[in-house]
């Protein structure tokens, strides 16, 4: 149970402008904010987490009224269960990566923090110091601690933004079971729709502080631009003659497809173009895949 | 460079000497003799040194550093003194200090102070040392001896007369002249320095000032600030 | 010369200690307050706890004097307390020391605490530690070379003061005679023999304590 | 003109390793560097940047020797000319934005750091200090002093990852028009394969320290899987009932495709799974797209 | 009480602000050599920058004469250059205000240093940037508070330490006799008033050249 209502002035690139987020569910949702730099984001959840003051608003989280500026309650963060993955990692430089997740901990329990690292892959590097390790070993950490501390409501600041696919999906799904398995309330930052839409169950798109869009991925995701069913934006990567025809070779997500264009489609388009692939006539098979790098 | 009991005593030397040599000019650096020797000895640009003590004079001039006699100019006195507001009679004479109002009693540091060398004599001399040994604070010069009193720090101090004739110790307290047979007398000695002879002038000016601290003015004046006069 | 007394020794050392340790603790809210307090005239109190310094130790010592004697407000306090004044007494010299070694505690731990980076404060709040957790946990080991620095300086300065503690404490063997005084006598006497001696040893002593606080650091150093 | 190979004794999260790398170009090459956390792809960037020593190698870089082991030469960062875009970014705090670019420029020249602040679109933010800015504008300003110093060489640590794809794109094309501008030698590390196809020349994919796979982007990332000239990977996000039908809602890359199954197809197929989708007969239209957020 | 001669205001100003600046500028260097470099037995030098505090100020100024003095050996090298010995004269008395203030410049700065994020170094080396570059426009403006510390700790205690002052300089006026000795001076001869007059124009002058730089320093902050 969340309900957010907040508002706070901020100064962006162009200017001073409003933030103004408001967001409220009854259930223990997984919701995701979407937008460009600068435009709120991470203010958003400093707020939730105690760390920076509305100007005006109200935080309800699980029925504790967390912050209520007309009735001047605002809890501090010590008091708010939330975990926090920063976008900096913020790991504590004079600790282990063990010791920071002991840390988190309000009953210290080795063997737990042992999973949790062994969840995040990082289980060898226990004992070595945040700043030995390499920038996605060091968001993995920031990522656990966040986990250790057991929060009501987890908050997540790009926290894979480091990472390669193969260990980013898994922590995709490691978050997607906590997220179920401790009935939480997710908020993730993040600017790869495959993981919002993936993980979440709302989207929040805000830009400039004001939100654009609210509503499912699906929804929020899902193109307009035509009718079939079948069909994708992509990159021109190359264009290569072959024979009489062109073949474009394109760039979708982690993909690459060659499409055949007749001369005449070649004059619009160039290599770099953003181009929309589609099929009208289509009859697609779909087939299970290994989980692994491309 | 003269010891710091003779700052009071000092000031009016010096108006006196002013009236008489006008184009002279004088100027009195105080500081513990045991400090000044050490300075004098490492080269410090002092032309005349009035020690409490006569024993450091006579060790510059073992290292040749003085170029005139040695001279005593006075011997100090030391008295019992203590706060009006304290209700201890420092009248009835030394043996108060073995009153049960006495807790504390400062003396300057024998070690090293002429003063303190003395007020230790005296003790002794009563046979009060070691039974008042406990409640004895050193204080690292007489100064600060007399500041112990002053300030109400400790009961009764054992200091020079030449600062209990000062203007405030004399407002606030009272004192009891020690009886001299009690201690060896305090010969405080001065002497013309070798770094007066690098100037002519200076040297004359020296040797002027040397003479006139045997005049019978100066002696009135020294007499005046509590000290007794070498007989010669 | 005279045979070599280790009292005074001693005496120094727990004199060094016990101010450095009390000053530390006195030393850790007050830097954390002013480091991080938004108070207007925080710039005030800043300079205000460097002033005993500028005064000459004696002249200092001659002021505490006044207010550590019985006659004194601490003093008179302090004899109800404990039965004597705190002037001519062991923990005369810790109240003296206390006072004029505070700069050196204070300065060096107001400018840890503000290098310490804002952001590992706010991820302990969020992990729900308290501002008392968050202070040992992690600001503190984090803001290490400026805790030395306070802790070298205050006892090293603390061992070598002589004005305000020859004052406060009037040479009393066995209570307030520090190492100090003791070579500060013996120069006066002219014993240089003796405080040659007296300060060697002194300077032995304090090089491998402060060595070893180095070196302990380092063991402990990520 | 490069010429990279070195050596060096890591201890990673399997314990220690070497990390071995050669590359050598005599054109001016945009090289990208792929691989998982840990492998060891930012020391690589410290080692030719001088940073960090390699226990053995050589590096020249245009003719001039910057490191050699074996006859004792290591030049100082200073006078290695690169640009380097840290992971953490590492701006100078006590410098505005504006005053960060300018410390890089061996010419102050106000003019064109304005310029460059106005590439990566943070010219109004100029007087501002880097700690009052958002994650992804740090990560903007790091890249625009980067580039200010004028590099022969550019060293890119995941550069764009804090940054949502509309600026994504166009700071990759602004990558792309510096180095054959300036005719630079441009060394990415990325985990974005759209990023790596659309930059590189050349991409190495190294795991725990060696070189696992040299060649060019397409050749990395086209996939083997089926002959298909059209076959995508992607995500199951949803699988709904219509009519006699199943519909599977998959995500691939930023998209969002329907799949019709039958009920047979679904027996093996569940929510999360990766699947491959392909088309077997199929005739694709292509078609040119604006860019902008989906 | 003696009407008020502002001669050892102004020498004490003098030599605090001469003292801070060739501290800083000394102190910079040798920071920088003990926080960085990698030498076996930094430990060692860091623990021999204190020990000069240990010592007693008046026997440290003792020691400290017999090397000052025309026939010392600091002393005769500067009588060749400037025709005259180092002790009793100003420039002894900054020599000595070095010696006895070094550590409250260097170690405040030392621990400066070691609070820098190495990666912003690392970043100005990449940028083409000399150490010394790094130094001034990375290094120093990164560490300001604990520069802050050294200068305001270098400051205030040599306009407060009269014990070396008053040996090596020999309380000569208009050369060595700054406010700190006419403040002992005054306190010796019971002269209390003068005292009084003479220390509460010192703290005011040093309360509001301490506020300064905070102030300034306040108004240069992030
Ligand atoms: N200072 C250090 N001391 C010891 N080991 C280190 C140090 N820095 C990095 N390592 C180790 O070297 C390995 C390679 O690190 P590196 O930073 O190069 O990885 P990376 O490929 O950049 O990873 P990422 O994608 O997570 O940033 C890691 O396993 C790391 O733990
Ligand atoms: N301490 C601060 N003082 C003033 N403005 C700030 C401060 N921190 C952030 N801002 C401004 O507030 C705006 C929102 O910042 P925020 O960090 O919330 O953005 P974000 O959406 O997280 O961006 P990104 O995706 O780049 O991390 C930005 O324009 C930023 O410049
Ligand atoms: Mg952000
Ligand atoms: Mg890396």
């Amino acid at each position: 149970m969340i309900e957010i209502d907040i508002e706070k002035k901020l100064i962006g690139a162009q200017g001073k402008f409003n933030l103004k987020f408001s967001f409220s569910s009854d259930k223990n949702t997984f919701l995701s904010i979407f937008g460009k730099s600068g435009s709120g984001k991470t203010t958003i959840l400093r707020i939730i987490a105690g760390l920076e003051k509305a100007d005006r608003g109200k935080i309800v989280v699980n029925n504790k009224v967390w912050l209520d500026t007309e009735k001047g309650i605002n809890i501090p963060p010590q008091k708010r269960n939330v975990g926090f993955v920063f976008q900096n990692y913020a790991l504590f430089p004079n600790m282990t990566v063990l010791e920071n997740i002991l840390f988190a901990m309000n009953k210290k329990d080795v063997k737990k923090a042992l999973e949790i690292l062994k969840d995040v892959e990082l289980e060898p590097l226990k004992d070595r110091y945040p700043n030995t390790l390499s920038g996605g070993q060091q968001q993995r950490v920031a990522l656990a601690r966040a986990i250790a501390r057991n929060p009501e409501i987890l908050l997540l600041d790009e926290p894979l933004s480091s990472l390669d696919f193969s260990i980013r999906f898994k922590l995709q799904d490691l978050i997607k079971k906590l997220h179920q398995k401790f009935q939480l309330t997710t908020i993730l930052v993040s600017h790869e729709p495959q993981e919002v839409i993936k993980l979440s169950d709302v989207v929040v798109h805000i830009e400039n502080g004001k939100i654009l869009k609210v509503g499912n991925p699906l929804d929020i995701f899902k193109k307009k631009e035509v009718s079939a069913k079948f069909s994708f934006f992509g990159y021109v990567v190359d264009i290569k003659k072959a024979d009489i025809l062109y073949l474009a070779v394109i760039n979708i997500g982690t993909d690459i497809v060659e499409v055949a264009l007749t001369e005449d489609d070649i004059k619009d388009i160039k290599i770099g173009d953003r181009v929309l692939v589609a099929s009208k006539a289509f009859n697609p098979i779909i087939k299970k895949a290994p989980l692994r790098e491309p | 460079y003269a010891a710091s009991d003779l700052v009071f005593a000092f000031k009016e030397l010096k108006k006196v000497y002013k009236e008489k040599y006008p184009q002279d000019r004088i100027r009195v650096i105080f500081g513990s003799s045991g400090k000044g020797y050490s300075q004098i000895v490492n080269s410090a640009p002092f032309d005349i040194i009035f020690s409490a003590n006569e024993l450091y004079v006579k060790k510059l001039e073992e290292k040749g550093l003085t170029v005139s006699p040695i001279k005593l100019y006075a011997y100090g006195k030391i008295v019992l003194w203590t706060r009006k507001d304290s209700e201890i009679d420092v009248k009835k004479g030394i043996n108060v200090l073995l009153d049960k109002k006495v807790k504390k009693i400062s003396i300057a540091n024998w070690k090293h102070a002429p003063y303190g060398v003395a007020a230790k004599e005296c003790l002794e001399y009563y046979n009060l040392f070691e039974k008042v040994r406990d409640k004895l604070i050193v204080g690292e010069n007489i100064a600060q001896t007399a500041q112990y009193a002053e300030s109400g720090a400790v009961d009764v101090g054992i200091i020079a007369l030449s600062l209990a004739l000062s203007d405030r110790l004399k407002m606030e307290g009272i004192y009891y002249l020690l009886s001299e047979k009690c201690y060896s007398p305090i010969r405080q000695a001065y002497a013309v320095l070798k770094h007066a002879k690098e100037d002519k002038e200076r040297f004359d000016t020296a040797m002027r000032f040397f003479n006139f601290i045997s005049s019978k003015e100066a002696k009135k004046i020294l007499k005046k600030y509590g000290f007794s006069l070498p007989e010669n | 010369m005279e045979s070599i007394d280790f009292n005074p020794f001693f005496l120094s050392l727990k004199l060094g200690f016990v101010t450095t340790v009390l000053l530390f603790f006195i030393g850790i809210p007050l830097g954390y307050f002013i480091a991080y307090s938004k108070v207007r005239f925080k710039s005030v109190f800043e300079a205000l706890i460097a002033l005993p310094l500028v005064l000459p130790p004696t002249v200092l010592g001659f002021y505490l004097l006044l207010l550590f004697n019985k006659r004194g407000l601490l003093g008179s306090l302090w004899e109800k307390i404990s039965g004597h004044q705190l002037a001519f007494h062991f923990e005369g010299l810790v109240a003296a020391s206390l006072i004029f070694s505070l700069p050196f505690m204070v300065h060096p731990l107001i400018s840890g605490f503000k290098s310490v980076d804002r952001s590992l404060i706010e991820a302990s709040y969020t992990l729900g530690k308290t501002k008392l957790q968050t202070l040992f946990r992690v600001i503190l080991p984090n803001m290490k070379p400026s805790i030395i620095t306070g802790i070298v300086l205050t006892f090293a300065h603390t061992i070598g003061e002589f004005g305000v503690v020859l004052i406060v404490g009037g040479n009393i063997e066995g209570e307030t005679k520090v190492v100090s005084i003791a070579i500060y006598d013996a120069v006066e006497s002219l014993d240089y023999a003796s405080a040659h001696i007296y300060s060697a040893i002194l300077i032995a002593i304090s090089f491998f304590t402060l060595l070893t606080v180095y070196i302990l650091n380092k063991r402990f150093e990520v």
